[in-house]
């Protein structure tokens, strides 16, 4: 979060550089079956984000030391394409890709029934091709598709949004310009069907007062996401 | 660290305390561990601080070289935040490149550290496009008993609060206090037998489930939040612990205060 | 990737197969999978192609960078080809350090543009000794059903020709197609069952030997070969494969050419 | 492949800087037991290349997940030693080594009967001392003969040079001054008592008549080195 | 050790810098108990130099390739924390520790009674919290202490000091500046009740008398050292 | 190098007839194998030795860059020896980053050359604060049969000595002999049965305990010192050795002028 020098990211209308409302989610879809080879793979544009998850498994896991008897191991990685930013990306080692993958396994695992699949692995690969924001939230959206479209058990499926502060105003889905001249930015991991999370973030500076607002808006879009997520996933491949 | 198989019965143990209101070392739900803290205690540094939570020991170190500035930020230096638990610190962390906890945790003491806004890199600008001060912060593990997180994040403030700019050793000008305008502290809770605690221990880290930290400037602004861990919880839950972490920032940031004024 | 056991009742399959003169997909000897090319594809590049040769499909990204000479060369840019095949694109491939597999697939893929001469790296100068144009071609894999070579050659160059080199962006003049001068292209064969096949699937590369990539540039002339894996070929094999390529390169040549003459 | 700037690589009467015609082989030595601890070893003298090949083997194969049921698998690491070449290598991890160790295994595995030796591994060290033009050529002829003077049972020998193309003259194994002014490299791995090929690279600018020109000069050329090959394997270690 | 340019480290008296006779030791204190999660712990503050060191195990012996079958493996790792000195010291591999590490190891190992464990491992972790010259001699010194308080059987402690040459005057205990504008360093680990050997180095110009007294010098801080590391043991954790 | 399990046999074997005072090869305890040196073989290095000391056969060549002194030392180049074991050497020298053993081996090569002050590094500047010559010697082992030290110690400095620094090629003055005005040599001692031996052979090594380095000046002067691997040994053992080595490395020492002589 830096301060947002000569940009002017709302309007006096409360209108958002790209035509949004305060309270409005980017535009989103979602399309399965996009990587032929895997068990499992979902494709999510949203906004300019634009990321493929795939999955594989569940299969025997090795080396053994990483086995667990009781249930499934999720190896999820998260990684930005070269090719997915403004300035190139080197391959390799990130600590930023290892935090978020890490994360990202964990709101995973809170909702896929693991306990079924004991000594086995299940292979998560979230892969950045464009981003503009949220790109962790795309990532865990997406990945959730995936597991649903590989058949994986799970208790509900997560829907991640990051809403934030720019400005000093609280707006719905950080979009490039929010997120790079914003105050603050709230990504969270939400089950839709009851309200829970399973993946808490944030950065930056915000009043108990503005919290209370992005937390709200976060719930409300991740409503709007889900239709999307239920309408691929019954869709088909197309 | 390496994940140890799940110590089913310590589980089971710590949640029928938990059905008692009980935790496993006689403390309240929210009541911490008692807490020392140390400054200037690293004759090497340029700012340092030393807490002990219970048998959580840490050390955090500060320590200034000169930059040039990046060509997009003229006039701006530079703050690192380093936090690599090596393995002197408990039977569990190994050796070799840092593991996904070991990166989480510094990336989540920086962040609360950086969010906070403590540190106006402008500040430490000496010649623009030419010269400026690079802010190095090293969190030390010296006894992991639970609860690095707050240990890392009390040390790492101290430590900042207490530093010295070594201009006379770089000879750029007079030796004077770093400019740390906030106090941003760290609160942890972490969910066993099915609710959160305050400042969890290692018996209780290895016997529970998700964890929430919560970063609270001076004015109750949060500045950072991250849970980890695999685990299902409320928003109601969250309200609660956010509650909770007020007072108790509070607190600590009075023990912040107070041993700065000692010094 | 990690090798599997040598699947030996595959391999026996396709020996049968080809004993009839058939392939598993009901493909004769050197047909292709159909192909589908895409440019343009990738908003944050400056030049991109996705290609589709059956169940494989793959991403290469053209970007821009401002490097400084090299004091032997001071009136040369650079062009650096990248592929690392991550592992979404298959079951087989692992995270990790770059296999062997996967460096050569990267250092083929780049030959096959690089000794064409398609890029005339002194294009790439600026200013002499101060400042030219390094060209960055990253291939990344989607989807691994075989023959990542070709489809990898074929997003190369068709991103390359489809550039535009971001000169505004970088304030060093006007925006302006990167000059490609010829259109390299690679056709692969694989051994199995005991002869060449053109363009095999991933169960073909599982139960077949050796493997020979083959790259031609516009008037037939050979710009690069590779042979890979164990196995033994004669001068007549060579020769017929090698005749082969000679064609459908041509024709996938024309492919690009309407790609890029569609936008 | 460069272009030659004002280097002359061939003089008006066809003489190359070295003295040779275009068709000539430049001198080759071979001698074995160059590695009195390894298993079996050869040193070959080619031009200035100075290489060195030693082989330990068959011994088990460690770690496990790297056995085969049914043959051995051949461990081969090409290496250019920090002072072969003009300006310094530095040690460690680099991708040429790596694609040429790897084509070079290929190459030998092509011809080495390993499922002799289930479960075992064959370790192939080749190391180049001195450098001039064709050590990776210079690499595999070495350790061929290091495999023969071990004793490990192959179905021929490979013997591999390179020829190419300078000032728009095919020649026959290409020099130093060939190699960097010159427009095309065709190193080839060839069975000498068949005319089979198990190593095929090649890098540059051929016409379809030069392709087969320097196809044939590799052709001739490995006949005089496969005698010198046999020669050091006949006169045992001098 | 490099020249003394204008830094006298010696007065006309025979006063060193820090105020001692050129046979006297630094003040040394020892605790033990300091890492209160080790299963054995010491702290040695001497001079400036502050040390920690803590033990773990006996314990299973993993991967199992490092097992040995007929005794404890002793791993052992020397670090320097990134604010022990000067110039801050960053984290990761580095040849100088790899080597201290590597020796440490060996001179604990002459000592520890490794075959009453076989198949396992006991881990040492020596931490340099603040450096003064002699971190070596100070984490050999301090890992002693920290096996003897973890009840690891030992047929002797080890003591280890460096005494050196500066000026060409041969004096005990090298302090920073000794040790930077010195001439020799002469580090060795003795066991005190017999003045046998367990551990040596030395760096730099020593003549053969020079050597001698040298050496001598750290026979007998030694001693003094050893009462220090017999105190704190008796004395239990303060 | 990975440790083998403890060949009990052949220590106790080697036990045997240290106590009757004999060595299995022959060799009387302080006696070396022949050692054989040659100069200059090396043709794209600037000095070169090879030497073979039985079965024990390294190389050493020596490159010169150019460098930019360091700043706190504007009138210094620099001096850098490496020493990696390859696996060509042997059958328990394994490939990957380097261990222990390897690291331990360089640098107590690095140190005997470095601490005897044989290379002036003031004399390697060029222009003060501008350019210096950076010598690299790289040792390089061959055929390891035990004290690959001794045989690298050897081959080092008698590659330097060889040298010429290519002041031409770099167009900064004429070529000139490298100024090396000592000859330190090192004289290795492995415990064997019980009592120490000189130029322990890789059986002994095997079958042996601890092992000393000494490294010795033209005038008996002590430059470096080093005790590797498990055992204890007492003062009077030390002095025996130390004896032997002035003696032996007065040999070496000649055997070093001659070859140069020779040239």
């Amino acid at each position: 979060m830096g301060g947002y020098g000569d940009v002017q990211c709302i309007d006096e209308n409360g209108i958002r550089l790209d035509g949004r409302t305060k309270d409005e989610v980017r535009p989103v879809s979602i399309e399965t079956g996009v990587v032929p080879v895997a068990d499992g793979s979902a494709r999510i544009r949203w906004g300019l984000n634009d990321c493929i998850a795939a999955v594989y498994g569940p299969m025997e896991a090795h080396p053994r030391k990483i086995q667990r008897q009781d249930r499934a191991v999720l190896d999820v990685r998260y990684n930005m394409a070269p090719f997915s930013t403004t300035d190139r990306i080197r391959p390799g080692f990130n600590r930023r890709s290892r935090e978020i993958s890490k994360v990202t396994a964990e709101a995973l695992e809170s909702v896929v029934l693991t306990e079924l699949y004991p000594r086995s692995k299940i292979r998560v690969e979230i892969e950045i091709i464009c981003a503009e924001a949220g790109t962790r939230c795309a990532g865990i959206t997406a990945a959730s598709v995936a597991l649903a479209h590989a058949g994986i058990p799970m208790t509900d499926m997560v829907v991640s949004v990051a809403s934030g502060k720019v400005h000093d105003i609280v707006v719905c889905d950080l979009n490039k310009e929010e997120d790079n001249y914003g105050e603050a930015d709230l990504p969270m991991g939400i089950l839709p069907n009851t309200g829970e999370l399973v993946f808490l973030q944030m950065d930056g500076d915000l009043s108990p007062e503005q919290f209370q607002e992005a937390w709200d808006y976060n719930m409300e879009a991740a409503q709007v996401i889900h239709k999307e997520m239920v309408r691929a996933l019954k869709g088909g491949d197309e | 660290m390496s994940i140890p198989l799940v110590p089913n019965l310590l589980r089971a143990h710590l949640a029928e305390l938990a059905a008692e209101d009980k935790r496993h070392d006689g403390r309240g739900q929210f009541q911490g561990r008692d807490v020392e803290l140390e400054i200037n205690c690293l004759p090497r540094a340029e700012g340092s601080a030393r807490v002990r939570m219970g048998d959580t020991i840490v050390l955090a170190g500060v320590k200034f070289q000169i930059m040039t500035p990046y060509p997009d930020r003229p006039n701006e230096g530079g703050l690192m935040c380093s936090a690599e638990v090596r393995p002197v610190a408990g039977r569990n962390w190994e050796a070799g490149p840092p593991s996904a906890e070991s990166i989480e945790l510094g990336r989540v003491v920086d962040r609360g550290i950086r969010e906070s806004g403590c540190i106006n890199t402008e500040d430490l600008c000496i010649i623009p496009g030419e010269k400026a001060w690079q802010v190095i912060l090293d969190v030390f593990a010296v006894s992991d008993d639970g609860n690095l997180f707050d240990a890392f994040g009390l040390a790492a403030i101290a430590a900042l609060r207490s530093a010295t700019v070594p201009a006379e050793r770089f000879e750029v000008g007079e030796d004077m206090p770093l400019d740390v305008s906030k106090t941003p502290i760290m609160c942890s809770y972490h969910k066993v037998g099915g609710r959160f605690v305050y400042d969890a221990d290692k018996r209780e880290e290895l016997g529970g489930d998700e964890r929430i930290h919560i970063t609270l400037g001076d004015d109750d602004h949060v500045h950072s939040l991250q849970k980890g861990l695999k685990g299902i919880f409320t928003a109601a839950e969250f309200a609660e612990i956010n509650e909770q972490a007020r007072s108790r920032c509070a607190e600590l940031r009075d023990l912040v205060n107070n041993a700065l004024e000692g010094e």
